[in-house]
């Protein structure tokens, strides 16, 4: 199975034969940078990128650029969390051929209290059951992506809840790349039983090395939960620290792990001069570990545009610091779960800021002689503190009884307000067991005491006695399909299936949805806008409308609303048309045949029109008008008459009249055109003469009739009209030679 | 708890410090912190590192949910799931897996469970 | 006439006696510095913040900070063009609010080439037709929102084109505060001749200096014509000289030159590499004159995210370097003539990007010894010998003629493409007058050669034999209301008067145009997608439906497609039924009645519903939930049955019980409600519980008929059901009291 | 003209400058390229300029724009149409805005024309 980029991935291929599926590799894969100091990429040099895909979209800019399509050098991440992961493998198509190589699949809420692995294909929540189903299909269409765009793709889920060492099987047996990993996160967010968490999180995290999964922690988690985020960071170096230094005692080397680090406010806070050190300190202390950036989510409202700026913010400091793997989150995480233009969106946002300031630190140094280092020293003092008075309360577990964390104190100060759990409570209190003398796992990999019997022969690994545990012999793992027989992928596809073959519908999260946004200003008050604004989608015949986004632009002038509500029908390829469209030359073309055979223009309104801007628009060269091209144009002004025109053109002995008319009542608009076409006629210049008109409302239709060559309306651009000349030259002087 | 910050007072006993010793007291402190949850997880099973086990001997996540829960009900995870199932094994000379199929369908523990209540670790 | 915040701008007000009104004051106004070195706003400090507006609307994040509100020190600019004036003052009321106090009008684009003055309120395209009334009413309009904002706001339009001297005339008597003049400007892209234009310019620039009127040149027009703008940033220093010298020849001062200036490039450019030194070079060259720092309109396309990414970099360089004005370009500058809302976000962006960076510059360092010093150098090296060569060839007359400038070679490297002009040609050639020896104008601050014959009297000023001129004594201006009996702003208001007070429509640009966007991705390739894009909207009944942003996701997965369209129909608020809204408790409210009477709750998912995901969203600390304004709360997990939430509830002493549950087919829902409520009558708890019922789907009509004190649908945010709960708490104890 | 990029040749000018030496060769060399051209506008004035004048001594565009394009056919914009229209009304009398408004509505501009040809300045 192949895909070719003409051809939509199918989710039902994907799920054929899945039983039989293996993953052709395990363990993460880093980005491959340009080597040289100096790569030319186009016109520039980069310092900072990585090796360009095989297939990608580039930026939108990059059209002014010859198409150059640089990547940073760093792994990007792209978090995908619809609830129905056969949604999930088209977005991770859309994001990857964005530059995305590391797909972070979000998982669903109830899962962390799932007590075992979940099996099938359930449709999710706010994410995805992982399941083993899901991870093979997800990794066996990332193996064909991957392919396609030419760059490993990472695969990435969450190793936490009551499940943890259940579930990091999972992922070492399928393939899975990265995955998040901290037992502190169970207890402060997930109220999973504290001893639990952390006896669990051994056995899980020696699993991801024996499968080199690279892990990432969860101390972002604080940034987003505490009330005024800022305040968390000398807590926030003492949970890095914690997991980081207890997965190195499992064994874990540090290139295995990545922290995972939040700017921790936002603008209208003096953002830099905040996170900068704290984006220092964290460097300094955690030297040989990897950096996850991600952007910051505590301080997104529903405005996608704010989001869109504070994330370059974000990408600044993972520049002025530096960032292995850099997360990305989607503009509009403020008000749903991500949609897929969003997340190809984030992806390029990323992209966009971190190529737009590669090399700045040859530029720009970091001052850590004054304030910054002042302020960073500062963070890690105070963490010391912290670390201190967890030992002197009794320890971690203490620690964690009495509030320490996620306090909105910048400590030492504290505000009382820390999460506070029972050591003896929580989900699965009570549940662990101590390994007796006689303890034995016949397993390899196995954190923690084992001790296999000498009656069971073999000892060149605990696993030897049972000839190889799954992770030796894959061919032992059990593959079930589905226990649901409602909820399950295959019911979903059947559904979709109209949607995906044979019409189609609007899309934000799963196929055919049918969900738009629609944006407007309403000249109202917000009270009056959001219901004006419900009231216009239920007109415009829009199902299950919803206001996300309400900004007052004054209080009397007016609101500015976006809604999203799905479209009720969907529409059939086969009832489109397409018009069919004329081939413009490029812009190389057009100057060199310029440069070959020389071109001359009279142009000018006509009729009563003083309208000059649609016409000064198509010469002016500041417009990307015909100038530019090197095409000699003469502009005799507005309103002139046509015989003007006519004489002008004889006396330079131009190649083409330009008009251009506004539409009027009376017609006035195709007389002018009429005219021209007879005047020169009379003169016996026709032959010699390419004429066009143009206008807001002209059309190529309306031209032809009055005997003109070409008619140009709105939207028209100086190269449409300089590629048509070009054309219509070339087929005249052909006539003339037949 | 609440406490006004007294950082300026707290940070005589680091800020004599060089850089290079603040960091070392890092990483210090945090050994002392971690060393003892590292231990508490040497020594101690739970019903998920059991299902793991069993899942990594072939069991489905179905087969070793029950066979932990029973290995719960009769006081064997400290010995180990797979262990019990392998014990079991030899004991009705089967192959391990058709040995758990039984244990999973909640049959014969008690006689399991004796294994271990005899004979003792090996 | 004052306003206030509730009610609109009334145009008509505004034009009412406008023949009489005056400017209160002249000249340009800086915006005024917070003093302090550390000035506290909110939680932070700002370093180089403004004095805060005495009303304005905090960007949307601020709510997480207190609502601060703090501003750059910077002036900020908002570019207002829609083509009628009187929706232009509606706009610049919203900017100011939201903090932009220099309102930059854009001028129809004819305007250059008009040989006087326009007069009347005629409709523009692509800006407004400048004229005497309508700079009257705007600069009447801005004195009154000056006074509603506390800040004083500078209006500015374009000194340019064949009537230049007239149009600064006028600008001089009718209080405008700021002017964009660079005879360079009329040469290189309006093809005025070349003699004429710096003639005209001197007698401009003199009385722009008489009425103390910023000036901003023209260099950055080069950026955003040259095909690879980044080559010509040597010409760029050689530009702006030109302007600053012959400025500070007619007399201005150093304080009243802006320079325009534009980073060169964007990414997927390496932008930051090859903006700063161009940056650091031009603020080196031009130590006292001021920056006005625009953002990159080069390189941007449809996509308003992208344009969105680029302009906080480019706001980085102008922290990095300095702006003492921050232009900002809407992020829909891209696709059309920009609306309403898109002013508004592009001050957003500036003041959220130069606020984010406050101080950056005392944690990092310009490092001019290595590489950014040398290519500034550079970049001045090649400017000087620039100027070498426009000596050479005779001047720079005869450099324009040979096609010096905006060449798209890096000068000295030379591509050939210049733009020529011709010195005996363009528009008004022919048009310069030597002034003879008894040459006279009756006027002072007239630039230039001046007689006064001695018969005329009184020679204290060139003036005196008049009397006075009209800046000695406004009364004599002569106003002109209007010439086009149609083509006038009190017929468009009459027009747009429905739209205005009875009935309101969406808007973009001006009242009543009825302009929407919806924004879709479309499972098809972009061809398909355009025009399936067009069907829907067609469907969904809006008119003038045109595509304005065409986003390849994928070339078989799909395209995302934005398009805009008329609606049809108008709304009457009469008609539209705002529900009342129930007012919920702060967060520190919430926290402050917990913490005097705590409250404890049990929750659990009921009936067959494994869906904990709302439910958690509402309890738990990471999501805003209950947990974290202090609340006990107890989850009891999934599916659990309605007798052991009330036994729990009684083991607890909880203050309430929370279910959730999914709507079904067979109406479990309801019988779940039912049930609990029963349960609790039976086991005397209803008095001392509250019961809520939470799903999706559920909604207070339902609960309330099946017994339960409240329901909660879709949407609901703990704060929500916290604010209920102790509302609901109070009262009950009001109700056992009395 | 099309060049190759020669400044390492061409720099050999200024390569040993310092930069303080550098920019001041900048602006030196700016006022020569500028200074002909503030020449040139102190000598000249133009249409715009003189209806400029006529704005400002009380007269309205429309007027102004009349006066101009008579004094540019009677060859008088070199002597200042303000001037123009001043002589005028000393020659009839009148105040300045009425001579003014006769001038503008293209009448007595032979009157007026003759008032240069025979007297000159004064």
């Amino acid at each position: 199975m192949k895909l070719t980029p003409e051809q939509k991935l199918s989710p039902e291929e994907i799920l054929k034969d899945l039983d039989r599926y293996r993953p052709r590799r395990k363990g993460w894969t880093w980005r491959r940078s340009i080597k040289d100091d100096d790569a030319k990429i186009g016109p520039f040099e980069y310092r900072q990128a990585a090796e360009p895909l095989k297939k990608s979209i580039p930026l939108p800019a990059a059209k002014s650029f010859g198409g150059i399509d640089p990547h940073p050098g760093c792994v990007v991440t792209s978090e995908i969390a619809s609830g129905r992961f056969e949604d999930d493998l088209r977005r991770m198509r859309m994001v990857a051929w964005h530059g995305a190589d590391h797909l972070m699949v979000i998982r669903t809420a109830g899962q962390s209290h799932f007590d075992g692995l979940i099996e099938g294909t359930p449709e999710g929540v706010g994410g995805v059951p992982i399941s083993r189903k899901q991870i093979r299909a997800t990794r066996k269409a990332l193996d064909l992506i991957e392919d396609e765009v030419g760059r490993q793709l990472n695969f990435h889920s969450y190793i936490s809840g009551v499940a943890g060492p259940e579930i990091a099987v999972l992922f070492a047996e399928e393939g899975v790349n990265g995955a998040h990993q901290d037992p502190q996160y169970n207890v402060l967010y997930r109220n999973v039983n504290m001893y639990r968490s952390f006896v669990d999180a051994a056995v899980a995290k020696k699993l991801m090395l024996s499968a080199n999964i690279l892990q990432i922690d969860g101390a972002h988690n604080a940034n987003a939960t505490a009330r005024e985020a800022w305040k968390v960071m000398p807590e926030l170096l003492v949970q890095h620290a914690i997991n980081c230094r207890y997965s190195e005692l499992v064994g874990m080397p540090r290139e295995n792990i990545a922290l995972s680090t939040v700017p921790p406010t936002a603008p209208p806070a003096p953002a830099l001069r905040i996170d900068l050190p704290y984006a220092v300190a964290l460097r300094q202390l955690f030297k040989d570990f990897k950096m996850r950036a991600q952007m910051n989510t505590k301080y997104m409202e529903s405005c996608t545009r704010e989001v869109t700026v504070t994330h370059p913010l974000n990408l600044l400091l993972s520049r002025l610091t530096s960032a292995d793997i850099q997360s990305t989150i989607t503009p509009d995480e403020g008000r749903n779960v991500p949609w897929h233009y969003n997340s190809v969106h984030a992806v390029n946002t990323a992209r966009q800021a971190l190529i737009g300031l590669d090399g700045i630190t040859d530029m720009v140094k970091l001052n850590l002689e004054g304030e910054l280092g002042h302020k960073s020293r500062e963070l890690k003092e105070r963490a010391v503190l912290f670390l201190e008075e967890i030992l002197e309360v009794g320890g971690y577990f203490a620690a964690v009884d009495q509030g320490f964390f996620v306090d909105s104190g910048f400590y030492p100060e504290r505000n009382g307000d820390g999460i506070k759990r029972d050591p003896a409570g929580g989900v699965a209190s009570d549940s662990i067991v101590p390994r007796e003398e006689d303890y034995y796992a016949p397993v390899c990999h196995h954190f923690g005491y084992n001790n296999p019997p000498i009656d069971f022969g073999d000892h060149s690994s605990p696993c030897a006695p049972i000839d190889g545990c799954s992770l030796c012999r894959p061919e032992k793992i059990i593959y079930i399909d589905e226990l649901d027989p409602e909820d399950n992928v295959e019911k979903r596809l059947e559904k979709s299936r109209q949607y995906r073959e044979n019409t189609f519908k609007p899309e934000a999260e799963w196929a055919g949805d049918g969900i738009v946004t629609m944006t407007m200003l309403l000249p109202v008050s917000e009270d009056m806008a959001e219901y004006g604004a419900m009231d216009i989608a239920g007109r415009m015949n829009l199902e299950d409308v919803e206001v996300i986004n309400l900004q007052k632009m004054h209080p009397a002038e007016g609101t500015l609303v976006e809604i999203k509500g799905r479209v009720g029908f969907s529409l059939d390829p086969k009832n489109i048309t397409i018009p069919h469209k004329e081939a413009v030359l490029s812009e190389e073309e057009i100057r060199l045949a310029v440069q070959n055979r020389p071109l001359t223009i009279v142009a000018g309104t006509v009729g009563e029109d003083e309208h000059s801007v649609g016409m000064r628009e198509i010469l002016d060269i500041k417009h990307g008008g015909l100038e530019g091209f090197g095409i000699d144009c003469h502009y005799l002004g507005t309103s002139v008459p046509i015989e003007k025109m006519a004489d002008a053109a004889v006396e330079l002995d131009a190649d083409a009249i330009l008009i251009s008319t506004i539409i009027t009542h009376n017609d006035a608009h195709r007389q002018s055109m009429r005219k021209l076409n007879q005047v020169c006629r009379e003169k016996g210049l026709r032959d010699e003469l390419i004429l066009v008109a143009g206008g807001t409302q002209v059309t190529n239709e309306i031209a032809q009739e009055e005997g003109l060559d070409r008619g140009f309306g709105r939207g028209t651009k100086g190269i449409d009209v300089a590629s048509f000349l070009i054309k219509k030259k070339d087929s005249v002087e052909k006539n003339r030679e037949n | 708890m609440k406490r006004e910050d007294d950082y300026r007072q707290r940070r005589s006993t680091v800020k004599n410090l060089t850089d290079e010793q603040l960091d070392h007291k890092f990483w210090g402190l945090t050994d002392q912190v971690v060393n003892p949850l590292f231990e508490l997880a040497r020594g101690h099973t739970s019903p998920s590192i059991e299902r793991s086990v069993l899942l990594r001997m072939g069991f489905s996540s179905l087969e070793a949910k029950q066979i932990v829960l029973n290995c719960g009900k009769y006081g064997l995870l400290g010995k180990g799931a797979g262990h019990v199932v392998l014990r079991f094994a030899q004991k009705r000379n089967l192959p391990y897996r058709e040995a758990g199929l039984i244990l999973a369908e909640g049959r014969e523990w008690d006689q399991a469970a004796a294994l271990f209540e005899k004979e003792g670790p090996s």
